[in-house]
């Protein structure tokens, strides 16, 4: 308990003087851990996978009284050559035979991801977008409620705001203050509507910010500039909202120092 | 060739798996085992193998240059072998099971007992051990079970080696009535069945090496962490243009949400209040508005950015399914 | 003077964080922030059990997040106890938890003189995967014939008591991953028990809609989340272990201090460019002089 | 490779999909008769050779014309492409098909069984009532004056649809049946099946659920059913009449996934249009991403200060899409950094990804004349574990201290120790990640950062290649489509906003 308590602490403090500066302790320690991992991933992944997945039922099926050798070449001779071709980047000249085991793995992964992306991020999330907007529609109270009694008049105001700013930035003076006034009334509309239509006008402003081929300017260029400021406001509020866990990680090593490491050996030597 | 094989091989895969994935048909579930567990695990292997190959040479060749930091190669080259050998030292001391041996006479009718059969041993005083018969030799009449005892229970089941007398049943129906059984501790290991590498409770020396040095190392990492976000906030929450003054806003306004001590104050401020004028100031308002920032237009931006992303993903899927995309063939 | 305050070192900012928490973490000073909805819920729920009960908990993280989670489950688990609430402890999905979970449910379970195997005991883990969520659902028996210690089932009596989940009162998971959601979509929503969660801080907003939909009882919502339900406990007469409220002390005066640091890199910003234009200003001024001067 | 003219292949290998794809869609909608729930007693009739959909009308509606009919009872996917061999949900009582009467005879004969089974209860019971004089032995009260329970009715038992047999060649077969008029005594309902020999007892539910799924039927095996009420008592159930001969069956295609069939085929459609145009030399025009236009330049800028450059390339296998868009923008990161005599730094954290990485930067060598100076320890695997990793990182980026460095593919929390440990170096970075959370922390972090979507459309931007550019081009067009679709939805929540909405049914799967 002690002694792996001091390991710890050890390793602990040289990975933290990383901080100060590179260091042959943090160096000493990161070389360690690399490896170790190394030898765990030799033996977790290459011997015992080849163990589960080649040599053992290659053995079951040659221990069997009649062997079925047909099954024993497609499902494990086969394979097993192909995918030792990946060693061919180590032979001048043969080094395109690598592609082929590597085509069958990325081929995997594209069809795999392809269609479970379209059923899980397209049409779920599309769904769960528009459910609960459709209700809203349905029933009709487009603003949030609970409004509060001086803010009645909030949102009809800002639309108020932005339809007559727009008619004048269109008609009369363009000016970017105007601009940036209309922004701003627009964004405050966009908050006074209730929560459901707010996520689907942020969802599709979002998408329109990443269109391609169209030139950003006119209004894809003001769809996209709120889609951005979603954007920015999403981020903001993930980094602001880890800070906590993170310190906490922290605090929980120092505590881990002082209480068990610090305190622990100096009860160890009869302290109190 | 060189080029147009890997690609037909790609996208034919790539078409299997889509295929297989609207036809809920058992064929469909055969042909993915037989992609995914043969050959998809065999070629991960092989990376992985390859993989280590080439980071050993990397540091043996920093040993031989002998140029700045090739101590650390030395440390790294040794400390490779720390986990293959607690793996075999796991294996031998602790990976057992216990065998019984028995021979059965010409009468009892082998049709009903095969391989790999779930089975019941029952010693005099009625104590049952279940298992699983291993081997099942007809000419010499023999057949012997692997009881499915790991190696602390061995010890806990009271089992001795030796020979004594069981009853074998097979799912509560006697089979071979009381036998002498030989019972013999084997050692998995050379038995062929190698234990995998485990973090799970048994493996008493890897499971030492890993939670002394790989956990805590993990955890260091990511405490660190907790310095490079302040560090990042500082450097770069900065008002240079509109979307960064949005951006520092909400960053902000979470933070200082987060802080404990702000919602109490708040709160010993503005005690609930029900009168509609101040019902911006009700009790947990920065909490409701953090979590609502969160929530609803943080909500909506993550799902705008996934669901693009998914479209990106499979326009860049069928840009490979068509052999367009060819940067992975190096 | 500004622009000093816009370039001094990082290094400082990694100290004084440093320096903040070792003093906040020696002299531990408690600090109990009001409980929110998701808290508040939780611990309504675990306090309307009856002595007897079983709950289920689940801990699908690694133990890089054990400082959060660590605070949480003692919180939750010195409430079960007290309450004579008997605990199943399993980390199903994630295999480096074993340890880690075993460790901190003896730990209090020595404080309540529980004995293992019958008012609780921590499973482990099984390499069973998605098809766990289903097999709960019939007899945990079928992906867990040992506990973690390597006991037999069948010698268990705690396990053979609450074996699926119609037997529980509530199930938990502890979760740094995912896996809240595979829970609310494998497991809640086709068998219908009740479900809560324990995140860190990232995951909080992934939870309101299940909470919203009643398809999680409540949530412990990051450290802050578990101090809440150590004020709860306090308020409710049962004794705790408070370390989550100790480190609050820590957290709220580093957020201020960042925040600070934040407002003054940016008034010093603000600062630096005023000057800056100034300065371009003068010097335009001066150059027209001269070219008056030339004429 | 450049010297390879794609275009035939290309062309071949995506008609193929396209085509494979177009007749899964195609085998799907034909198998696709599967009787729907209905209140009113039905039976099931197999479709006789040359038997056509107003056929059966005239047999079960007497009247030609009324063969819509079937559509409440079914549902058809295509009334044409009715198949002999379909098994059709038709309404008890009208005039029966031969088939039926062939069904009725076998439940005949299992229902007089089963009577039999009844007289032996009954005499059980008499002899009960007997003993019941004889007070030596005292018969439990509750089972002998327990009230005779009504059967339940209108058992159905249908195979499973959109299922196919599991490991053990075993399918489901749902059974659902409705509570008789006095459900009073019953505490619950068996669920007994007769396959081959006799009727055995499955599983008992509460007197609450209705339906029954039993996942046990083996594959080809016909099978019929009973539901018994079971008093409190336990004994003396009342069978229902069998439910009709029914076997579990893998079906070819799922028919709750044909919207995401399409919708897939659509995509290749509008994909492979674009790609024609773009190949018949129309040019595209895709607007600028900054972000990646300054991907040269930052290259560029390791150029002039005589420091390497440094490419990571995130923590996840190389068959996930962003690791395979990270492989094409590392092509050209390394192609400015060859024509700019720039070293790149690679330390790898996943397998395979070091083989990819290690042949492009050879090949690009390569095509560019100079396959001596490839360094082949550029691009060095270093371990598969994050916190290892992230410190060979921090302890490269001391020791080569690059002026320049990518992130691009999958992150989770060490983006922002990468991003801040490349900030105290002093260097400029560029980052693409796929997940939004970390996306945060690059944007925090880093000089420039890709947002979700751009980072797979950096292949085809950088690359400048007609072809690639076209897919782009295609999925905005998808993008518009599914706008159009959430406009759809909103609207007719607007203008009949009590209908149910199809859009959302659409969407489902």
């Amino acid at each position: 308990m002690l002694v792996s308590s001091w390991v710890i602490a050890f390793f602990s403090l040289c990975i933290f003087s990383f901080l100060y500066k590179n260091n042959p302790f943090y160096k000493f320690a990161i070389h360690v851990i690399l490896g170790l991992m190394v030898g765990y991933m030799f033996v977790q992944q290459v011997v015992i996978g080849l163990s589960t997945s080649f040599f053992s039922p290659i053995l079951l099926e040659l221990g069997e009284s009649s062997p079925d050798w047909w099954n024993l070449v497609i499902q494990r001779i086969i394979p097993f050559v192909i995918a030792s071709l990946i060693f061919t980047l180590l032979i001048p000249g043969r080094q395109w035979m690598k592609n082929i085991p590597l085509g069958l793995v990325l081929g995997y992964g594209m069809g795999l991801m392809m269609v479970t992306s379209l059923e899980s991020n397209v049409f779920v999330q599309l769904r769960k977008t528009l459910q609960p907007a459709t209700s809203v529609f349905a029933s009709g109270s487009f603003f949030r409620d609970r409004w509060p009694q001086w803010a009645q008049f909030v949102p009809m105001l800002s639309l108020s705001v932005v339809v007559a700013l727009t008619l004048l930035y269109q008609f009369r003076m363009r000016l970017p203050q105007i601009k940036t006034v209309i922004y701003a009334a627009l964004l405050i509309f966009i908050i006074s509507l209730t929560d459901s239509l707010v996520i689907l006008i942020g969802v599709m402003t979002v998408l329109s910010y990443f269109f391609f081929s169209f030139e950003r300017d006119g209004l894809v260029e003001e769809v996209s500039r709120v889609g951005l400021t979603f954007m920015m406001v999403y981020f903001g509020a993930v980094f602001g909202s880890t800070l906590m866990t993170r310190m906490q990680i922290f605090i929980g090593q120092v505590d881990f120092l002082t209480a068990k490491w610090i305190m622990g050996t100096i009860r160890a030597f009869g302290g109190t | 060739m060189q080029v147009a094989l890997p690609v037909i091989l790609c996208s034919l895969t790539c078409l299997l798996l889509v295929v297989t994935h609207f036809i809920p048909h058992e064929f469909s579930k055969v042909v993915l085992a037989e992609v995914k567990d043969n050959w998809y695990k065999l070629i991960k292997v092989a990376g992985f193998g390859f993989a280590i190959f080439s980071v050993l040479r990397t540091h043996i060749r920093r040993l031989q240059a002998q140029g700045t930091d090739w101590q650390y190669s030395v440390v790294a080259l040794v400390c490779f072998l720390v986990f293959p050998m607690t793996y075999l030292i796991d294996n031998i001391l602790e990976n057992r099971a216990l065998f019984v041996t028995t021979t059965y006479s010409s009468s009892l009718d082998t049709g009903m007992l095969s391989n790999k059969d779930k089975v019941k041993i029952e010693n005099t005083d009625g104590k049952t051990y279940s298992g699983q018969i291993v081997k099942l030799d007809s000419k010499k009449r023999q057949i012997s079970v692997k009881l499915s005892l790991t190696g602390s229970q061995i010890k806990s089941s009271g089992l001795k080696s030796g020979t004594q007398s069981f009853r074998l049943l097979k799912n509560d129906v006697v089979v071979l009535e009381k036998e002498p059984m030989k019972v013999e501790n084997k050692n998995l290991f050379f038995q062929g069945a190698g234990r995998s590498i485990s973090i799970k409770g048994d493996g008493k020396s890897t499971e030492w090496v890993y939670n002394t040095i790989v956990s805590p190392l993990d955890t260091t990492m990511f405490a660190l962490v907790a310095f490079y976000i302040c560090s990042a906030a500082y450097r770069s929450f900065r008002v240079r243009n509109f979307e960064a003054g949005v951006l520092l806003f909400t960053g902000l306004v979470v933070i200082l949400v987060n802080a404990p001590l702000t919602n109490l104050v708040w709160n010993g401020i503005f005690t609930a209040k029900k009168t509609a004028s101040q019902q911006f100031f009700v009790q947990d308002a920065l909490i409701n508005l953090k979590d609502w920032l969160l929530a609803v237009p943080g909500g909506s931006a993550g799902r705008g950015i996934l669901i693009g992303g998914a479209l990106g993903l499979i326009t860049q899927s069928l840009r490979v399914m068509f052999g367009i995309e060819r940067s992975w063939l190096g | 003077m500004w622009g000093k305050l816009l370039s001094f070192n990082t290094k400082y900012i990694y100290l004084t964080v440093a320096v903040i928490v070792t003093l906040a973490v020696i002299f531990k000073v408690p600090l109990t922030p009001n409980p929110s909805g998701p808290t508040n819920s939780l611990f309504d729920h675990v306090e309307s059990l009856q002595e007897g009960d079983g709950i289920w908990f689940f801990l699908d993280t690694r133990p890089a997040t054990e400082a959060i989670h660590k605070p949480q489950m003692q919180a939750f688990l010195h409430h079960c106890f007290s309450k004579d609430i008997k605990v199943i402890g399993f980390n199903p999905l994630v295999a480096e938890a074993s340890g880690m979970g075993r460790s901190i449910i003896e730990e209090i379970a020595i404080k309540y003189d529980k004995k293992e195997y019958v008012d609780w005991v921590y499973m482990g883990f099984t390499p069973a995967g998605i098809s766990v969520f289903s097999a709960m659902n019939r007899d945990i028996n079928e992906v867990y014939t040992t506990d973690v210690t390597g006991k037999p089932f069948a010698e268990i009596p705690v396990a053979q008591e609450f074996r699926k989940y119609s037997d529980i009162g509530l199930a938990i998971t502890f979760a740094g991953l995912k896996t809240p959601g595979y829970w609310v979509q494998y497991a809640q929503t086709r068998y219908n028990f009740p479900l809560a969660s324990g995140v860190t801080g990232p995951m909080i907003p992934d939870q309101f809609p299940f909470l919203n939909a009643d398809q999680m009882v409540g949530m412990m919502g990051d450290i802050l989340g578990a101090a809440e339900y150590e004020g709860l406990l306090r308020k409710n007469g049962y004794q705790d272990q408070g370390f989550a409220s100790s480190s609050m002390f820590a957290q709220t005066v580093v957020h201020y201090v960042l925040i600070i640091v934040i407002v003054l890199a940016n008034v010093a910003t603000y600062m630096v460019n005023r000057q800056g234009q100034r300065d371009r200003k003068a010097r335009a001024a001066a150059r027209a002089r001269l070219d008056g001067g030339m004429e | 490779m450049k010297f390879y003219n794609p275009k035939r292949l290309v062309l071949f290998t995506a008609h193929t999909v396209l085509s494979v794809l177009i007749a899964l869609l195609a085998v799907g909608q034909t198998a696709s008769v599967t009787p729907k729930p209905v209140k009113e007693p039905t039976q099931m009739s197999t479709v006789q050779q040359g038997q056509t959909l107003a056929d059966l009308a005239e047999l079960y509606f007497g009247d030609r014309r009324s063969y819509k009919k079937f559509l409440a009872y079914n549902n058809i996917a295509d009334i044409n492409t009715l198949k002999p061999g379909d098994r059709l949900q038709v309404p008890i009582g009208k005039e029966e098909s031969r088939s039926d009467r062939v069904g009725k005879e076998t439940e005949q004969q299992v229902k007089s069984a089963f009577q039999e089974k009844e007289e032996v209860s009954q005499q059980v019971k008499s002899a009960f009532q007997e003993q019941k004089s004889i007070p030596a032995q005292p018969a439990p009260e509750e089972q002998i004056d327990s009230p005779e329970l009504s059967p339940p009715v209108e058992v159905k038992a249908i195979d499973v649809p959109n299922d196919g047999l599991n490991k053990a060649g075993k399918g489901s077969i749902k059974v659902s049946w409705s509570q008789p008029d006095d459900t009073e005594g019953i505490i619950g309902y068996e669920i007994w099946r007769q396959g081959e020999g006799d009727f055995k007892k499955l599983k008992k539910v509460s007197a609450k659920t209705q339906v029954f799924t039993d996942k046990t039927a083996l594959g080809g095996q016909s099978y019929v059913y009973q539901i018994a009420s079971v008093g409190a008592d336990g004994i003396s159930p009342a069978r229902s009449e069998s439910s009709k001969l029914v076997s579990a069956k893998g079906n070819w295609f799922d028919l709750d996934k044909r919207y995401v069939l399409i919708t897939l085929i659509i995509f290749s459609i509008i994909t492979l249009y674009y790609m024609d145009l773009g190949m018949s030399g129309k040019d595209m025009f895709i607007r600028r991403l900054p972000a990646l236009d300054r991907i040269e330049e930052v290259v560029g800028r390791a150029a002039e200060m005589g420091r390497p450059a440094m490419f990571v390339a995130g923590n996840d296998t190389p068959d996930s899409g962003s690791t395979m868009a990270a492989f094409a923008v590392f092509e050209s990161v390394a192609n400015y950094s060859v024509v700019t005599q720039t070293e790149v730094v690679v330390p790898v954290q996943v397998p395979l990804v070091d083989v990819v990485l290690r042949s492009s930067l050879r090949n690009i060598f390569t095509l560019a004349g100079r396959p001596d100076l490839f360094n082949e320890d550029e691009v060095s695997y270093e371990v598969d574990n994050q916190p290892a990793y992230i410190g060979i990182i921090g302890d490269s980026m001391e020791r080569h201290s690059p002026a320049s460095i990518f992130y691009f593919g999958d992150f989770t929390y060490e983006s922002m120790v990468y991003a801040e440990m490349g900030n105290n170096i002093g260097a400029v970075q560029v980052a693409g990640c796929e997940n939004p959370k970390q996306t945060a922390f690059f944007i925090v972090g880093c000089d420039y950062c890709l947002i979700g979507e751009e980072l797979f459309a950096a292949g085809a931007y950088l690359k400048r290649d007609v072809i690639q550019m076209a897919t782009l081009l295609a999925q905005d067009r998808i993008k518009i489509l599914a706008f159009l679709v959430m406009l759809l939805g909103i609207g007719i929540a607007i203008f009949q906003p009590d209908s149910s909405n199809f859009v959302l049914d659409l969407l489902k799967f």
